[in-house]
């Protein structure tokens, strides 16, 4: 049953994921801008025939229903194409890059969780108080910052004047790390690399606090306003009607309960990170798959932007039916 | 009493069947049963909440500054005096008193543009919320109302736009069309109807099936007046409370743009494109960045407060009575 | 009583909900939409004048029977014919005149009324079908129906939260006033009220029953209520009709396993009443499998045997005016 | 152990900050500064250029031009590749035909034949001599030669371009330990390194052990990347944070000219008005460069009296310039019968990048009662605009001359637009027949002295035609921290570690 | 064993001062059903909360003396408290629906109460249930279970409460009350979202409890009928204050303050003729800022000046009948 609830997302993601590749082949080509020409730059010489040949070599002489039928072809047999620019399939590039926007996500994720589930449950509980009210101050200025602006700021304060934290990039080189998986902190621990493991935690933090203060801000005030609602809840006077200490009231009764919505919203911020990290990953020269986008865009590399977009769209689509699935578990009441 | 608890009890039945997607707008606050409420005691409400009253009258005084800016400006905000360029405020080493917040990078008047760039963010704000909203609510609630085929492809286009990521989108409007108020307008509606869309989608279904619409059928009304003048004088609390929410991620969303390199883009100041191309001064004008920055923080924080407030006067549960 | 044309007639009604699954468990797993047998093949004759109490458990199908009858659902089968004219084929003109025959008073009365709209504005909605337009007509008409449910004229452009309950429940009575019914379906008009208010409300139903020779269908699970206010009372359980009866014969000889089980389980105050309670097996099934033959068997206390669970009783008349669906009476 | 034979006990590690993502490590196989930048510390080509821009023999040992269309070039001998196999003519031969043959790279052609002329082909005569021949003469072919690196023919044969682009092998002074496109490529020394042109000293392996560029796009990121002494070099440096970075005692500022000519093209097809050169003149005449050197530029930058970027070949120094006059501008204008401007109005097109001196120029031309305003587009949508015309007139762009020769800018920017080659940065759709004939004749001629007289001739007719506002090349301006050793910013943008060292 | 004096709980509300629970006396023997009557809002279910100590932010019991078995509860510490709530002292809520937690099972739930007050290391548990706490547990859990009358209580111990209908879910939460043997139980209109055959179920379980363990239980209800029928006592209370106090069939048949006898009249009678029902007129009034006097002279069919002046005593009417009404005796129905 729960199987066949899976298969039928899966299936129902389908035409979405057509759709998507659709919208983005018309998008790209319609948009004004000729990725040969842009790409011969604004210096040297250029022959007619090399545009010509390029043009030819990416398909782009021939009519729009024709490079739309080879792009959906190609796609059902799951090739993305190769990238105009950088002249590689842009499976690859994806696969290269994807790792590291991944992993900024889940930094962000679990920057949010560590820091807003907390300040989520104290200033419910102690609703009222003047850490509720600095906590929820500092929520609405997380989420009222401009996040380019915010990172700047990190970077000043932490690398420049603290040297705390270092400005940029993902890990030097120079720590040694052999890349197995393509995510670093995983592939530190498997090797047993524990200085590139910290030094890839030291990277990853000001990336992650940027991209997650709006969604810690967020969750801190969803939990504190799904925590005050299930502290009204019958079966919380229940459980203090039983005998039981408050802070088992709190922790063990109540918490379970409001984290059921907050879970699911922090699942679902996934797929937020994962298409809103470009101007994070700009700030802080985070090599992955959102700058990758924006520079395709700018190039007009229309199978690079082609595929991104339809892989964005696909983590999207995997991260709302993980929401759900880990939504289950959470919460009795729903079989997927 | 027993009003707030056959709201209590009909909102968890319905928490728990929705979707995350649901979910998530419902506690962004959405889920609004306005029993007791009118408007008359609505000002009052809006009083017992000072955050929410203090978040209206800035963002009352931001509205004027921008519909004044012309009367407002001490100095041209458009063409500046080259000499001028990164004066730093007036009580800084070097600052100029007739400029108070110094000048920008091409020495026209800081805060002669803050106060103009107000226009262009606040009507960034007020017109894609707009728009956004009435596309998205006249949808959401006839797909709601009626289901069936309208319901299906506009949920499944609602979808694939969801699945699309936002800025990636707003980027490549952005670069098709090029820069330009409507573009951005353009773009960020293009999108931004969606949540509208499900909201009144979900609050729509709910509705629906609310015995003073069965009265409203058996006493002989037609479709269209049930669902205008049953069930969307129901739900536009939501709505509103919605749109507040979302005016502020959309005039950051401007700002990122302009990050991108794709804002409004003219000599026209915008507090996006201000901050953004301030930001390469940071470290020595620090100024020419932040001051805007700091307009356009408090604007957004102002419009979250007074929507947060909103949510909480405009939701019965909330109130302690 | 019963030799004049029923007002309302049903036969076969049956109103199935579709609990839909996906295509994929559908082609996976071979599933099909699933029904909801809210109301199943129920014959039922309602007629001028009278109160027709429907009493059943939670879930039994009773708010669907009285939705259905006045065309808020459309029947999944069977017929109603009201005055004999067949009342799920009504369109356009028609079914606004029957718009204005028959009406329903719901349960909750917190629900019930638009919280964003004036006494004036609902109450105007039906006078507006009922073809009155000018405003000053329409306003002297609401402050006569106000008048007559026992609201002052002052509350004409309040808001729904500014009444009590009771107040509210006489918004609900005037708002189906308004199209001056004959035939009025109150579907647990009293169920949420205080028991001190519960007594108004049903006192201004009975007289407005007298005043404009209404017919109702008086719907609740209160039996004493039901007692009090109806003439005759259908008896339902899991979307069938299980007996029917003039009151004082249900009470007094009530046929059905259930129907005795149900009148054994009144609390009541008065002691002449307590009889010794049936106390039933189990929970009520649900209505989206019911169980086969004659849906009590499962908590029946007088099960007959192996015809129980295999056959579906029908509903025949033991006596007169006094129908039951049994094995024991077949 | 490093050349000068002392002992070192560190490993030695230079970093450098980019501002643009590297495409790809095949030198064939694209079109972009950032990418060559770090090719070329991987590769060394034919020819190279010394700080001041002159062409000096690198991998060849000299070379002779033995008829209009043809030279000669003769290799080095005992260069080795990175792989240990010997760099030979066959080399040579293969890394040119592989640019001129389509298809010739995996079944994709290379993006830069352009860069090449009208080369025919390459033979290799000998083992260390090889022969290139023309269609036509083409006078610049020597400056532009230091745009292509010399790949290793057997190498790619055996694995593909595929995989030499992901594990390139050149002759450079640095061999690839590691790439990210977009995130950092790591070189280390190649200790077998033959030395690089004699020309320009010191001469032998490179000075550190590692290089590292590291990609990082953001500018007040890379700024604060080298405060906190993460980088050790970075490009791109923000004109107005000069002051701000020599102010710090730990980084040094380097600049040296561009080649980028900066320019406001005047629309004559689209927008009427400017078919008058009092008109164009005006506007020149109206916008003081000066002072927006001064002032926008921090000082950065080069005036660009007249069509040419001050320096290049040929260089007019008869031309002074417009000089800004504002008076003179509102007297043209009414002498064009536009007094005080009435009756024009237009829009000034630019770039992100390169809107604040738009921004500037229009607050000048709005002083003459013109009405301006100026629009910033993403390029790529603003390119088919300029060359379809659309609802534009002037653009403020910059054109690439890092040959620093002005057949390389006028060709592109003032030749009639014929095709895709000729006119292709001719956003003023600027038509003189007279520059045309005399520009052609020019292409051909081989002797250096008739070169000059000519292109100063062709510099006087597109100054008095002011086709555009001249305005300026930016200077580069990059920034090291005060440890890098010999290390000067060069005018094409190249930063090529082979010589730099880093102090303790 | 409980004696409730002057037991007053006031909520600070922005419209006045709500007197949820106003100078209520009560008092309950061992093995004693008593049945708490009246309106929606009129303070039932903050009186039991009162005795447990839980009522609600911003509730606070403002006075009185609660004394459970020789101790007054309102003046032990709050860790005192809790081990009394649940072992000795249970509570049953009203809606069964709400009452349960959805994320835990039910068989941890019902056997939450047992791991709080430490039972099955106590030494009638150790005999009966075994050493191992785990597996006693379970035993007891599935015990209490089958004596409330869950069906295959073995599935359902793993199950979640919204797999259990209203009527099973009620049963749950009476096996939680149950769970360590409570002298006395607050059954908070137990029976109210069920239906009637249910009801009946559920009240003759309660009883039966009450038989066979001697419980205490104070039943809150509105429903007369089902106080009269279950109950040795019924104490009506009117917005916040007890009104009339004395054995069933005394407050049934002969009712002394003119509330009740509303209340009896405006119940339809199910006997053999058709007797006129009559309302009280009026509304059950709004507690926020109730003026002094009696709450409910403004609906009284026999009011006098009096009656809004100043504050009704309790009178004794017969030895344990008492009424809250100044001229009650004589008005006789
Ligand atoms: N719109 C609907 N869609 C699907 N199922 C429905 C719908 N309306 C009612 N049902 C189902 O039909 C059955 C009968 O419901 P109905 O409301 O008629 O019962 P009822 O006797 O009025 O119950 P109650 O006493 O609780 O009001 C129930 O199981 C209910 O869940
Ligand atoms: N949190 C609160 N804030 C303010 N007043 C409250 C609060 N909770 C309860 N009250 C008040 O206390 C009074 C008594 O409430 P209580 O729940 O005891 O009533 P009840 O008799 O149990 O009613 P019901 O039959 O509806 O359960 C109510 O009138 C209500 O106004
Ligand atoms: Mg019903
Ligand atoms: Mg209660």
């Amino acid at each position: 049953m729960r199987l066949a609830r899976i298969l039928e997302r899966i299936l129902v993601a389908i035409p979405v994921m057509l759709g998507v590749a659709i919208v983005v082949f018309f998008f790209m080509r319609l948009s004004p801008g000729d990725p040969v020409d842009l790409m011969m730059g604004e210096a040297g010489s250029v022959s007619p025939r090399e545009m010509e040949a390029l043009a030819r070599e990416f398909r782009l002489d021939e009519p729009l229903h024709m490079q739309l039928y080879h792009f959906l072809t190609d796609l059902l047999r799951g090739d993305l194409g190769n990238s105009f620019v950088k002249r590689k399939p842009v499976a690859r590039l994806v696969r290269e890059h994807l790792p590291a926007t991944i992993e900024l996500a889940f930094g962000a994720l679990i920057i949010s969780l560590v820091i807003a589930i907390p300040i989520g449950i104290i200033s419910a509980v102690k609703q009222h108080s003047i850490l509720d009210r600095v906590s929820m101050a500092g929520a609405f200025l997380g989420i009222s910052m401009p996040a380019f602006w915010m990172g700047i700021v990190l970077i000043l304060v932490f690398s420049v004047f603290w040297h705390v934290f270092p400005s940029h990039g993902r890990l030097p080189f120079a720590v040694g790390l052999k890349t197995i998986t393509g995510f670093y902190t995983i592939d530190s621990i498997l090797t047993g690399n524990w200085s590139a493991l910290a030094s890839t935690l030291k990277h990853l933090f000001l990336p992650s606090l940027t991209l997650g203060a709006g969604t810690a801000a967020t969750v801190a005030r969803m939990t504190r306003s799904s925590m005050l609602e299930v502290l009204r809840q019958d079966y919380i006077v229940l459980a203090r009607a039983k005998g039981l200490t408050e802070y088992a009231v709190v922790v063990k009764h109540a918490l379970r309960n409001a984290l059921i919505p907050t879970v699911t919203i922090v699942a679902l911020q996934i797929g937020t990170f994962l298409g809103g990290n470009m101007i994070v990953e700009t700030v802080f020269g985070w090599p992955g798959l959102g700058r990758l986008v924006v520079d395709a865009i700018q190039r007009r590399d229309f199978p690079l932007v082609q595929g991104a977009v339809i892989v964005y769209a696909l983590t999207f689509v995997a991260a709302n039916l993980l929401a759900d699935i880990i939504y289950t578990f959470v919460n009795p009441k729903i079989e997927l | 009493m027993k009003v707030n608890e056959t709201s209590v009890h009909f909102a968890q039945a319905s928490t728990s069947d929705r979707s995350p997607l649901q979910q998530h707008l419902y506690l962004l606050g959405i889920k609004l049963r306005l029993q007791r409420q009118n408007m008359g005691n609505f000002f009052q409400q809006l009083k017992r909440h000072p955050t929410a009253l203090l978040g209206a009258i800035v963002v009352i005084l931001y509205i004027l500054m921008a519909i004044f800016a012309p009367l407002l400006v001490p100095h041209d905000p458009f063409t500046g005096i080259l000499g001028n360029r990164i004066l730093p405020p007036k009580w800084y080493e070097g600052g100029k008193p007739e400029y108070v917040l110094g000048c920008d990078e091409l020495g026209r008047d800081l805060l002669s543009r803050i106060i103009y760039g107000a226009r262009v963010s606040i009507s960034v704000g007020l017109i894609s919320v707009a728009v956004s909203t009435v596309i998205g609510v006249t949808t959401g609630i006839a797909a709601g109302y009626y289901r069936g085929w309208f319901d299906e492809i506009f949920s499944r286009f609602a979808d694939l736009l969801l699945a699309f990521p936002f800025l990636i989108f707003a980027l490549g409007v952005m670069v098709a069309t090029g820069p330009g108020f409507w573009n951005l307008i353009f773009a960020l509606c293009f999108k931004g109807w969606v949540e509208f869309f499900r909201l009144a989608r979900g609050e729509t279904l709910s509705e629906k099936t609310k015995e003073y619409v069965e009265a409203a059928k058996a006493s002989g009304q037609g479709h269209l007046t049930i669902m205008l003048s049953e069930i969307m004088p129901n739900i536009i609390h939501s709505v509103i409370v919605l749109g507040t929410l979302r005016m502020g991620s959309l005039i950051i969303t401007e700002a990122s743009l302009s990050f991108l390199g794709l804002g409004v883009g003219t000599r026209i100041p915008a507090w996006g494109s201000m901050i953004s191309s301030g930001r390469q001064y940071m470290m020595n004008a620090w100024w020419i960045s932040t001051l805007p920055g700091m307009a356009l923080l408090l604007l957004v924080l102002s419009i979250n407060l007074l929507g947060e407030g909103l949510r909480d006067i405009l939701d019965p549960r909330l109130k302690i009575d | 009583m019963a030799a004049a044309e029923p007002l309302v007639r049903t036969e076969g009604l049956t109103k199935y909900f579709t609990s839909r699954r996906s295509l994929v468990a559908k082609l996976v797993a071979r599933q099909k939409d699933r029904l909801i047998k809210a109301v199943d093949d129920v014959n039922l004759a309602i007629y001028p004048g009278e109160t027709l109490g429907l009493v059943g458990e939670s879930g039994c199908g009773k708010t669907t029977l009285g939705r259905t009858l006045i065309k808020l659902y459309e029947p999944t089968s069977g017929e109603i014919y009201y005055r004999n004219q067949l009342v799920h084929e009504m369109r356009g003109k028609e079914l606004t005149a029957f718009r204005k025959e028959a009406q329903i008073i719901f349960q909750n009365p917190y629900a019930s009324l638009n919280p964003r709209k004036t006494v004036r504005d609902i109450i105007s909605v039906p006078l507006r079908t009922r073809g009155l337009r000018e405003p000053r007509i329409i306003e002297e008409e609401i402050l006569n129906l106000l008048h007559r449910v026992g609201l002052s004229p002052r509350h004409i452009d309040s808001y729904p939260h500014q009444f009590s309950g009771g107040q509210r429940q006489r918004i609900g009575v005037a708002r189906a006033l308004a199209l001056q019914p004959n035939f009025i379906v109150a579907d647990e008009p009293v169920s949420a009220l205080d028991v001190s208010v519960q007594a108004q409300i049903i006192n201004l139903l009975e007289e407005l029953q007298e005043e404009y020779q209404l017919t109702y269908l008086f719907i609740t699970h209160d039996l004493s209520v039901v007692h009090y206010i109806s003439d005759r009372i259908a008896v339902m359980y899991l979307g069938h009709i299980v007996e029917t009866a003039p009151t004082t014969t249900l009470f007094s000889r009530p046929l059905h396993p259930y129907t005795q089980a149900l009148l054994s389980a009144i609390p009541s105050v008065d002691k002449s009443f307590r009889r010794k309670r049936i106390i039933l097996e189990g929970t009520v099934p649900t209505p989206l499998d019911p169980p086969p033959g004659c849906r009590f068997h499962t908590r029946c206390f007088a099960k007959l045997g192996d015809i129980c669970t295999r056959v579906t009783p029908s509903l025949v008349e033991v006596e007169k005016n006094h129908f039951v669906a049994c094995h024991h009476f077949e | 152990g490093p050349a000068d034979g002392v002992e070192e006990e560190e490993a030695k590690t230079l970093i450098v900050g980019l501002a643009q993502s590297v495409l790809t490590l095949d030198p064939a196989m694209h079109r972009d500064r950032t990418s060559e930048t770090v090719i070329r510390n991987m590769f060394d080509g034919l020819v190279t250029r010394t700080p001041s821009m002159d062409i000096v023999p690198e991998i060849a040992e000299s070379y002779t031009q033995l008829s209009p269309t043809e030279w000669e070039f003769k290799i080095r001998e005992g260069i080795t590749f990175h792989n240990g196999d010997p760099l030979t003519a066959d080399d040579v031969e293969f890394t040119f035909m592989r640019i001129l043959t389509e298809g010739a790279v995996d079944g994709q052609s290379s993006p830069r034949k352009g860069l090449l002329g009208s080369l025919l082909k390459v033979e290799k005569t000998d083992d260390y001599t090889v022969l290139f021949t023309f269609e036509e003469p083409w006078p610049i072919f020597l400056r532009m030669l230091p745009h292509q690196q010399i790949v290793p023919k057997n190498y790619i044969e055996e694995h593909g371009s595929e995989y030499f682009a992901e594990n390139p092998v050149g002759a450079g002074p640095f061999k690839l330990v590691s790439a990210a496109l977009d995130e950092e490529i790591v070189m280390e020394r190649f200790d077998d390194y033959y030395g690089g042109s004699p020309e320009i000293p010191p001469v032998g392996p490179a000075h550190v052990d590692t290089a590292i560029f590291q990609i990082i796009p953001e500018t007040s990121t890379r700024i604060a990347a080298l405060q906190a002494g993460d980088v050790h070099i970075i490009s791109n440096v923000p004109t107005h944070m000069v002051d701000q970075l020599e102010a710090d005692p730990n980084i040094a500022v380097k600049t040296c000219t561009g080649t980028n000519f900066f320019s406001v093209s005047l629309d004559m097809e689209v927008y009427e008005p400017f078919k008058d050169v009092r008109v164009r003149k005006a506007l020149n005449h109206a916008v003081d460069v000066d002072e927006i050197i001064a002032t926008v530029m921090d000082g950065l930058a080069i005036r660009c009296p007249g069509p040419c970027i001050p320096g290049s070949f040929g260089y007019n120094d008869a031309i002074t310039g417009y000089d800004y006059d504002l008076e003179k501008a509102k007297e043209l204008l009414a002498e064009a019968g536009y007094p005080n401007g009435e009756g024009l109005s237009f829009v000034l097109d630019t770039q992100d990048a390169h809107k604040d001196t738009a921004e500037a120029i229009a607050q000048y031309i709005e002083e003459t009662g013109i009405d301006v305003s100026v629009r910033v587009w993403d390029w790529g949508v603003l390119k088919p605009l300029l060359d379809e015309g659309g609802e534009r007139a002037a653009v403020f762009s910059s054109w690439g001359n890092s040959t620093m020769e002005p057949h390389d800018l006028f060709e592109p920017k003032f030749v009639s637009k014929l095709d895709d080659v000729l006119g292709r940065g001719n956003y003023s759709r600027y038509s003189n027949p007279e520059f045309d004939e005399l520009f052609f004749e020019t292409t051909v001629l081989i002797d250096d002295n008739e070169r000059i007289a000519n292109y100063k001739k062709l510099q006087e007719i597109l100054f008095e035609d002011a086709p555009v506002i001249f305005v300026y090349t930016p200077m580069v301006v990059e920034a090291c921290s005060t440890q890098v050793e010999r290390w000067e910013p060069s005018p094409d943008g190249r930063i090529n570690l082979h010589r730099v060292g880093l102090k303790e | 064993m409980l004696e409730i004096k002057n037991l007053s709980t006031h909520f600070p509300t922005e419209r006045g001062l709500v007197k949820a629970v106003n100078n209520v006396s009560l008092s309950l023997a061992k093995g004693e059903i008593l049945g708490l009557v009246g309106e929606s809002g009129c303070g039932k279910s903050m009186t039991l909360l009162s005795i447990l100590r839980l009522v609600p932010f911003p509730g606070k019991i403002v006075g009185g003396e609660v004394t459970f078995r020789g101790c007054n509860l309102l003046e032990k510490k709050p860790a005192e408290m809790r081990t009394l709530r649940g072992q000795d002292i249970a509570m049953v809520f009203q809606d069964p629906m709400t009452t349960l937690n959805p994320v835990f099972r039910v068989g941890e739930q019902i056997g939450e109460s047992l791991r709080i007050h430490g039972a099955m290391g106590k030494e009638s548990f150790r005999r009966k249930y075994g050493e191992n706490r785990k597996i006693a547990e379970r035993k007891r859990v599935l015990e209490l279970m089958r004596e409330v009358g869950i069906p295959s209580a073995e599935e359902r111990y793993l199950e979640y409460p919204h797999q259990f209908s209203g009527g099973m879910q009620q049963r749950a939460l009476i096996a939680i009350a149950l769970s360590c043997n409570p002298k006395l139980l607050l059954a908070d209109e137990p029976t109210t979202a069920l239906d009637v055959t249910i009801q009946a179920q559920i009240l003759s379980l309660l009883e039966q409890i009450n038989k066979e363990h001697g419980t205490g239980i104070i039943l809150v209800t509105h429903d007369l009928g089902v106080a009269a029928e279950f109950c040795q006592r019924i104490a009506v209370m009117y917005a916040g204050s007890l009104v009339e106090i004395g054995p069933t069939d005394v407050v049934i048949e002969d009712p002394q303050h003119p509330y009740t006898i509303g209340l009896l009249r405006s119940i339809p009678k199910i006997t053999g003729k058709k007797e006129k029902i009559k309302p009280i007129f009026g509304n059950v009034p709004d507690l926020a800022g109730l003026a002094g006097g009696c709450p409910f002279a403004p609906r009284c069919d026999f009011v006098e000046d009096a009656c809004y002046s100043r504050d009704i005593p309790m009178r004794q009417i017969t030895d344990n009948h008492q009424v809250r009404c100044l001229n009650s005796q004589g008005q006789n129905v």
